[in-house]
């Protein structure tokens, strides 16, 4: 019944990026472009859905005690799950996520979620609050990585969007671009959300 | 000389906030003070000195031997995750002093990623114990560095009049950022 | 007898715009006919008034019988007829209750009044009651009652009086001429108050822009070899307590504590020629040297002037405004305070009326603080005015208290300096008032 | 009452004759000279470059502070300043669009966003300039070196020390006075022209000497103990701009004395080090950048002692 | 294949049997005793750390409260429902607390109480203060800077036209800081409720209030004669409403001469009326009539009320036990 | 509090219980973990060994299979060419194509880069030239350093001579030279020790 509503949650009103706050790791390290952020989101996502539902389901089996153990085991499970999986099928994209695929397990949007929501909400809900903030992580991963792309590289999608004569910024891939573009991203959308409000 | 250069080159060539993005979340939370910033640095520091050599027994004495590689991340995460638990227990019993200065940060660490992740990079670089170690030490100084001279700049900036709509995390993020550009100025450095 | 230098750490150079007063003879306040006395002419409680509507007084009759310890009585400064004793506009902004006499023009001394006899027959304690029945207060502009200022308490430690004769207020050379003036009683109000405190030592310390006064000064204290008088490097605030103190003695009154805390006691050059003057006469304080001056004053000129004046009337005597005035601020232009009218009266701690014009008076407008650290670098405390300022402009009064902002003596110093023109001191002032406030709730 | 209407505010009621654009003015007088050394040498373009900068950001931060509805300040001079030093960070090679895009990072990221004038941590100028060396690298490095009677480009005197091409280097004297040659970015050609202009600097007290004078004598000693011509480490690269105009930034540097001579050593050692282990032939600016960011740090823990404070009380008191 | 899968299993298993069991007597060992109330009350605290209750911010209170060294309404931001929620929380009754509402008791705009001088500075009350006592004419009157509204951390406070400060009182929530940092204590804490209100902080004596300001309160006692439940009086030359004993009756703000009491008369007044069909005619009303506007009989009802002389104090309101009196505004906006 | 004087006492019961529930979650856990890597291990094994074979191919185009030269050998070759440490040289490989000899491919790790080690595949053919290079893994600075991997750069090494050092010039180039990137002379330098160290190694190989 509230599906919809914890679902569209997670992708604006609390997206776990631009409002939350959370995930900074992954967020600043990885966007150096569109298909990295893309990638390192839906990598995410999917521990994040499995993991809420997991959870979620044995949420009555867990004691209170060693929650925080048992959270950490059931979503390393997960990630290093899907690590195998990436490195895999998908070796470029691992090659190019490295060391950030593994720590998927301290994403705090993760264990967050747990702690929140999935330990005391029902399997549905869960799994919509899981599919809703990844989509939500995803989605502002990607529009970083498509700007520090598009500013840094002169491309999207690995697509070249300018001529020859487009010198790209190459601060914006290296570590200060990835600061600097997500502050400036956060203080524009205060500064819109202020405007409406 | 070699753990020298280690220590060195985590601190400041790679360290682990503005060239690798570890620990990002503390090092935004943890920093409006100066004294709570260098307590963060304090806790950490002793928390993956810790780590890197516990997860360094694990890897190479458990995990090697078993031929168990695939097992690292959940491993390594377990046994952090009961250390910092276990430290901050200890801390809390043994020394109520110390816990004020330090303990209130442990239960923060466990999802520092910089914890994990230096762990990860001590066994990718196959450093031997030793280095595993100083590793450890020498990124976890590196974060001291940057949590303080960050905490140090906000709270300078706590008296500037920053434009509203960047006020907040938006502020400190361009603040991560020209001093990463700073940074920039160690890169390439030749040790040794 | 040699002349010693000294000065201390900080401290500015403002455009001093003494040489319109400097250069002038001193001059005599016309006998008014209007006296408005306030109760309250020194720091501490006022006073009662002891005459009422009608009565007749003469001069130096005591009119306002003294509250408390800190406090001092008042006399009246004509002869004459109380024509009201009612509220009336003082120059700190509020209105308080005063005595007005009509001048009779005939100043007839009042009877009781004797004189004291001479410095050798007076024991200690009755230098201090003398100092007390006479009203004597600091006449340096704080108007501390001297009798309270010389009670050292027993667990307190004095061996020197330092007169404070540095005059360092840009504008003012009221105490430039009552050293040229009357030298000899400078020196023998000092020789007295060092009696009354049991102390041989005793100091004079004028800025070295007042060579004359130096020279007159020197001469006057002769062969006493008790007394030396310091040449003091020409630089704000010179004459402020502490500094004067770290400048003439080498030592800092610790923070918090009292000149007598460094076994010092500072006396302004006017305060010790008056107790000088009493003891020779017998007359209590009625008068007092002023300096009516800036650039909207026809005449600017030095004066000896009874309490009570209206400041409107010096200001006539000295030809009247030259154009409109801006500002009349009521002592120096370092920490002067503005008035909103010249109908209040001349009162003890009046060392100065200046006034601007409108032109003069403008301050440009505050911007930015830039950082430069000018405004540490003048200051004779050593404080940080820019992040007390901002501190106190963010309501942090605990930072500001931290970083020991009670410690300030207000001296001005920062707001001068500042390129940004900040006003440094006023917020500096407000922390100030919000942690006595808070410190008074919390006891 | 009376009809006098006279204005009352709290005292000192009289200020001081300087201003922050008076400050600013005497900085860029300051500059003249390093700036006619460069057109000499350069020619039009370096002079149009500076030129650039200058409009670009004094036009950033009008629009800046009109976006953000504040007073507009660029009649204190600040902005000039901003744009005459981060003209000089340049290399005479350097196409208009990237004096256009270093302006506006310098006053609108590095100034305005932490609140204009007085309150960024870092310098904009140098900030600017290390954007933009991150950023178009080539660009920001290519030609360095011009020799007047000549058009190839080669190294800078600073990246041929570090290669070891001790051959082509020039001779001292070229370095001190700049006149014969190009040996780096616009502004830090003639250490005499911009010792010239901290020395008036420091004589009308605009600044302290302890910034850098302090500094030079760092990388002088360095050098000497790391076996190295301490006068060519001084007169080459950007240190004399560094040490005159930027390290001693009023916002960006410490207010107290002995901070500043920590600060100032700081600058030093750092600059050292890169210069002579780090991956770019020259660290001035990236040393100023670094030390920018301990300033905070620097100024708490150097506090003035307070009159009459000692350490007892002190203690007592916490 | 089998192994494979048995060794990974028997290691991670260990490892949780051995954390598991390790944390669980560790945590049995180390055992710290913490109140758990206190992050309870943390919790049930609005946590906007103003500083009202006195306290360096919401933790301080909340581990205060739970000592006992700080009652459980201290919070004045959190209100009556946070009050309830600590009360819940500690097992105890939570006091009433009526809603406070900061108040400015001054009216004196620049049209009543012209500025005696340019003020030049820092636009804030308090460093004007220090520029000889501030620029207007009544020294107790307020200047209009808004020091009031820089310090609300609610922004509940507003400057209006006139010069004045004006506080919406659904944003206020007593916290007390405009109080402590206006200089001339024109903000005072009045009930939400209460209507009439002298809106004058002036202590000169009747001619020097009048000169300096159109609507001072000159100390003249027409208010006080005007009372009848004795709610006011007149304290150094300022009358002072008791709000306890104050039935809102408007008769003072009626009489003032000078117009200082605040309460809009055609709007704010009320006429008591009769209900007939529920009134038993028990007299209690007409007992209590402080101005013997209700006549009848006992036990003839309906009893009636001269509704010119009521003065709408609604005492008869509030003594009738059977809902037979009604108060009704004498004009509805 | 009083709580803390008292000796905690330890319920056994419960202890276990949590324990073995920890132990149920983490065997379940690497079960599954044991599973997908059962999975996943053969596919990585494969992907890995193909775009081992794709890289060293693309160095040495002519060649179809490769054979390892043996770790013993590889040890003589390293001492013999004068190799300051083992590290620098992992691995090399002989390209066949067919029965026949075409060239070698050496990975090679030189030294540093100008952040961090520098991983590439040398390919030498035959007749003594060098047939490719290309950078395994490497953390040069995008647009600077990172620009090795651009053919523009990798492609100078084409045709080199193998039996003489390979110089870096700034300027122009002349004989066994190449062009260094603008603005990361230490990268360029670095690939080409690369290549050096896999000359000399070839050099002892076909002695």
């Amino acid at each position: 019944m509230n599906f919809g509503k914890n679902l569209t949650r997670g992708i604006i009103k609390e997206n776990p990026t631009f409002v939350l706050l959370l995930g900074m790791c992954p967020t600043l390290a990885v966007t150096t472009s569109a298909v990295n952020g893309m990638g390192m989101g839906l990598a995410t996502m999917v521990v994040l859905i499995c993991s809420n539902v997991v959870i979620s389901a044995m949420r009555k089996i867990i004691p209170d005690s060693i929650r925080i153990p048992a959270f950490i085991v059931i979503i390393a499970s997960f990630v290093t799950i899907v690590g195998m999986l990436l490195k895999a099928y998908l070796p470029s994209l691992d090659a190019a996520l490295g060391l950030f695929i593994p720590l998927i397990v301290v994403n705090c949007i993760i264990l967050g979620r747990a702690e929140a929501f999935a330990f005391s909400n029902g399997i549905a809900d869960s799994f919509a609050d899981g599919l809703g903030m990844g989509l939500g992580f995803t989605l502002s991963l990607t529009v970083l990585g498509s700007i520090r792309e598009i500013l840094g590289v002169g491309s999207i999608f690995g697509h070249a969007l300018f001529g020859a004569s487009f010198e790209p910024v190459l601060l914006m891939i290296l570590p200060p671009g990835a600061f600097l573009t997500l502050g400036l991203l956060i203080g524009l959308i205060n500064f819109l959300s202020k405007k409406k409000a | 000389m070699n753990i020298v250069i280690i220590v060195i080159g985590a601190i400041f060539i790679n360290n682990v906030i503005f060239s690798r993005f570890l620990g990002i979340c503390p090092f935004l939370g943890v920093s409006k003070q100066v004294e709570t910033a260098a307590g963060m640095g304090a806790a950490v520091t002793f928390v993956l000195a810790m780590a890197s050599a516990i997860t360094y027994v694990v890897q190479y004495a458990i995990l090697d031997p078993l031929n168990l590689g695939y097992l690292q991340t959940i491993a390594f995460i377990l046994v952090i995750a009961t250390l910092v638990q276990l430290v901050e227990m200890i801390i809390k019993k043994a020394s109520p002093s110390l816990y004020q200065a330090l303990g209130v940060y442990l239960p923060l660490i466990t999802t520092n990623c910089a914890v994990l992740g230096i762990a990860l990079l001590n066994i990718q670089y196959e450093y031997n114990f030793i280095e595993t170690v100083f590793h450890g030490i020498g990124a976890a100084l590196g974060f001291t560095l940057a949590i303080v001279l960050f905490a140090g700049v906000r709270e300078r900036l706590e008296t500037s009049a920053v434009p509203k709509a960047l006020e907040g995390f938006p502020i400190a993020l361009i603040t991560a950022g020209l001093m990463s550009i700073a940074f920039l100025g160690f890169s390439g450095m030749q040790l040794g | 007898m040699d002349v010693k230098h000294g000065t201390f750490k900080g401290g500015i150079h403002p455009p001093y715009g003494k040489e319109s007063t400097a250069g002038v003879p001193l001059g005599f306040g016309d006998a008014p006919k209007v006296v408005t006395i306030p109760m309250s002419l020194h720091i501490g409680a006022p006073c009662t008034p002891v005459v009422k509507k009608g009565d007749q007084v003469y001069l130096g009759q005591k009119i306002g019988e003294a509250n408390g310890f800190v406090s001092a009585p008042i006399h009246a400064s004509v002869s004459g007829k109380v024509i009201a004793v009612e509220e009336k506009p003082h120059p700190n902004g509020d209105l308080v209750m005063s005595v007005v006499i009509e001048s009779d023009g005939q100043d007839t001394v009042d009877p009781a009044i004797k004189p004291y006899g001479s410095l050798s027959e007076m024991e200690p304690d009755a230098i201090k009651k003398m100092i007390l029945d006479a009203g004597i207060v600091g006449l340096g502009g704080a108007t501390f009652p001297t009798h309270v200022k010389l009670a050292i308490p027993p667990d307190k430690h004095v061996d020197c009086i330092v007169l404070n004769g540095a005059e360092c207020e840009p504008y003012l050379t009221a105490d430039h001429h009552l050293m040229l003036t009357k030298p000899e009683k400078v020196v023998m109000g000092l020789k007295i108050a060092m009696k009354s405190v049991g102390v041989s030592k005793g100091y004079i310390g004028v800025e070295d822009n007042k060579n004359d006064a130096i020279e007159a000064l020197v001469k006057a204290a002769g062969s006493d070899t008790g007394i030396e008088v310091y040449s003091l490097h020409t630089k704000y605030p010179q004459g402020a307590e502490k500094q004067l103190i770290t400048a003439v003695t080498g030592r800092e009154v610790p923070s918090g504590g009292l000149p007598a805390d460094a076994g010092v006691v500072v006396m302004n050059v006017g305060t010790a020629a008056q107790i000088a003057e009493t003891m020779e006469t017998g007359m209590p304080l009625y008068k007092r040297n002023l300096t009516c001056t800036g650039d909207a004053i026809k005449n600017p000129q030095t004066l000896e002037v009874r309490v009570g004046v209206e400041l409107q009337s010096v200001i006539d005597q000295c030809g009247g405004f030259a154009s409109d005035p801006g500002k009349v601020i009521m002592g120096g232009p370092m920490m002067g305070v503005t008035q909103f009218q010249t109908n209040v009266p001349v009162i003890k701690g009046t060392s100065g009326i200046l006034c601007l014009t409108v032109e003069s008076a403008k301050i440009p407008e505050p911007s930015n603080c830039i950082h430069c650290g000018k405004c540490m670098t003048v200051c004779p405390i050593h404080l940080q005015p820019l992040y007390l300022s901002e501190y106190s402009q963010r309501n942090r009064w605990d930072k500001c208290e931290q970083n020991n902002v009670m410690d300030c003596i207000e001296c001005g110093s920062c707001s001068f300096i500042c390129p940004a023109k900040r006003t440094l001191i006023s917020s500096i002032r407000v922390a100030k008032r919000e942690i006595i406030a808070q410190r008074r709730k919390g006891n | 009452m009376n009809d006098l209407k006279l204005t009352v505010s709290s005292s000192p009621h009289i200020r001081a004759n300087h201003s922050t654009a008076s400050i600013m003015q005497n900085v860029i007088i300051a500059l003249l000279p390093a700036l006619a050394v460069a057109g000499y040498v350069f020619g039009v373009w370096a002079l149009a470059l500076v030129a650039i900068c200058v409009i670009s950001c004094v036009v950033t931060e009008a629009i800046i502070q009109k976006l953000l509805k504040k007073p507009v300040t660029i009649n204190d001079w600040s902005a000039v300043v901003t744009g005459v030093l981060l003209g000089f960070n340049l290399p005479i090679g350097a196409p208009w669009w990237i004096a256009v895009i270093g302006s506006v990072f310098a006053i609108a990221i590095v100034k305005q966003c932490f609140g204009g004038l007085g309150q960024n941590f870092m310098n904009p100028a140098l900030a600017a300039r290390a954007f933009l060396l991150a950023s178009w690298p080539t660009r920001m490095t290519s030609t360095a070196y011009i020799p007047v009677s000549d058009t190839v480009t080669t190294a800078t005197p600073l990246a041929l020390l570090k290669s070891g091409e001790l051959a082509s280097m020039p001779t001292t004297l070229d370095l001190f006075t700049g006149l014969n040659g190009v040996y780096g970015c616009i502004g830090e050609i003639s250490a005499l022209a911009l010792i010239l202009g901290g020395l008036y600097l420091i004589i009308r007290g605009i600044i302290s000497w302890r910034i850098p004078v302090i500094y030079i004598a760092t990388v002088a000693v360095i050098a000497l103990v790391a076996g190295q011509d301490p006068l060519v480490h001084i007169f080459s690269g950007g240190l004399m701009l560094g040490a005159f105009f930027m390290a001693t930034d009023y916002a960006s540097s410490p207010v107290t004395a002995k901070g500043q001579i920590i600060y100032a050593i700081g600058c030093g050692l750092i600059t050292m080090i890169i210069r002579l282990i780090g991956g770019y032939p020259e660290g001035v600016s990236y040393s100023i950048l670094l030390m920018n960011l301990t300033a905070p740090l620097i100024e708490r823990f150097t506090k003035d002692k307070v009159y009459g404070v000692t350490k007892a009380k002190k203690e007592a008191k916490a | 294949m089998l192994n494979a899968i048995l060794v990974p299993v028997g290691v991670i298993g260990v490892f949780g049997l051995v954390f598991g069991i390790g944390l669980a007597i560790a945590s049995k060992v180390f055992e710290v005793y913490v109140d758990p109330r206190v992050p309870e009350v943390r919790a049930a605290l609005p946590g906007a750390n103003c500083g009202g209750c006195g306290l360096p911010g919401c933790d301080a209170l909340a581990s205060n409260i739970v000592e006992g060294t700080a009652a459980i309404n201290a919070c004045p931001v959190g209100g009556p429902d946070c009050a309830a929620a600590i009360a819940a929380i500690m097992g105890v009754e939570a006091g009433s607390s009526v809603k406070q509402v900061a108040t400015v008791i001054c009216q004196g705009s620049c049209e009543n109480s012209p500025n005696r001088a340019e003020y030049y500075g820092e636009m804030d009350c308090r460093e004007a203060m220090i520029a000889s006592g501030g620029t207007k004419e009544c020294r107790y009157g307020c200047m209009g800077l808004g020091t009031c509204k820089s310090v609300c951390s609610f922004g509940a406070i507003s400057m209006g036209e006139d010069g004045l400060p004006v506080v919406d009182p659904e944003k206020c929530t007593s916290c007390g800081q405009c109080i402590d940092a206006c200089p001339k204590a024109i903000m005072k804490l009045v009930p939400a409720t209460q209507e009439v209100r002298v809106e004058c902080n002036n202590h000169d004596r009747g001619k020097n209030a009048r000169q300096v300001c159109k609507t001072a309160c000159i100390g003249c006692g027409a208010c006080v004669k005007a009372c009848r439940f004795d709610a006011i009086k007149v304290e150094n030359n300022c009358a002072i409403i008791d709000y306890d004993k104050c039935r809102q009756c408007y008769e003072c703000v009626d009489k003032c001469p000078m117009n200082c009491i605040s309460g809009d008369v055609e709007y704010g007044k009320t006429t008591a009326y009769i209900i007939e069909e529920n009134c038993i005619a028990c007299g209690l009303c007409a007992k209590n009539c402080p101005v013997e506007a209700i006549t009848g009989e006992i036990k003839k009802p309906p009893y009636v009320i001269d509704h010119d002389m009521c003065i709408g104090c609604g005492i008869c309101f509030d003594k009738c036990r059977k809902n037979a009196i009604e108060m009704r505004p004498n004009k509805v906006k | 509090m009083e709580n803390t004087e008292v000796k905690a006492k330890i319920e056994w019961g419960v202890v276990f219980k949590l324990g073995l529930i920890l132990f149920v979650i983490s065997a379940v856990a690497a079960c599954l973990l044991a599973l997908t890597n059962y999975v996943t291990e053969g596919t990585i094994a494969a992907m890995n060994e193909q775009s081992n074979i794709e890289a060293r191919q693309e160095v040495l185009p002519e060649a179809t299979s490769f054979e390892a030269v043996s770790e013993a050998d590889l040890a003589d070759i390293i001492s013999a060419a004068g190799i300051a440490s083992a590290d620098e040289l992992p691995e090399a490989y002989v390209g066949m194509n067919g029965s026949e000899i075409v060239g070698y491919t050496f990975k090679t790790i030189p030294g540093t880069g100008f952040s961090g080690d520098i991983e590439m595949l040398t390919g030498i053919a035959a007749d003594g030239t060098i047939s490719g290079i290309t950078i395994l893994t490497m953390n040069e600075t995008p647009g600077l350093g990172a620009n090795a991997t651009n053919p523009e750069f990798k492609d100078q090494y084409q045709g080199l001579s193998a039996t003489e050092e390979v110089a870096v010039s700034k300027t122009g180039v002349s004989g066994n030279e190449i062009q260094a990137m603008t603005g990361a002379t230490i990268t360029s330098k670095a690939v080409t020790d690369g290549v050096n160290i896999a000359s000399a190694a070839y050099q002892q190989l076909v002695k």
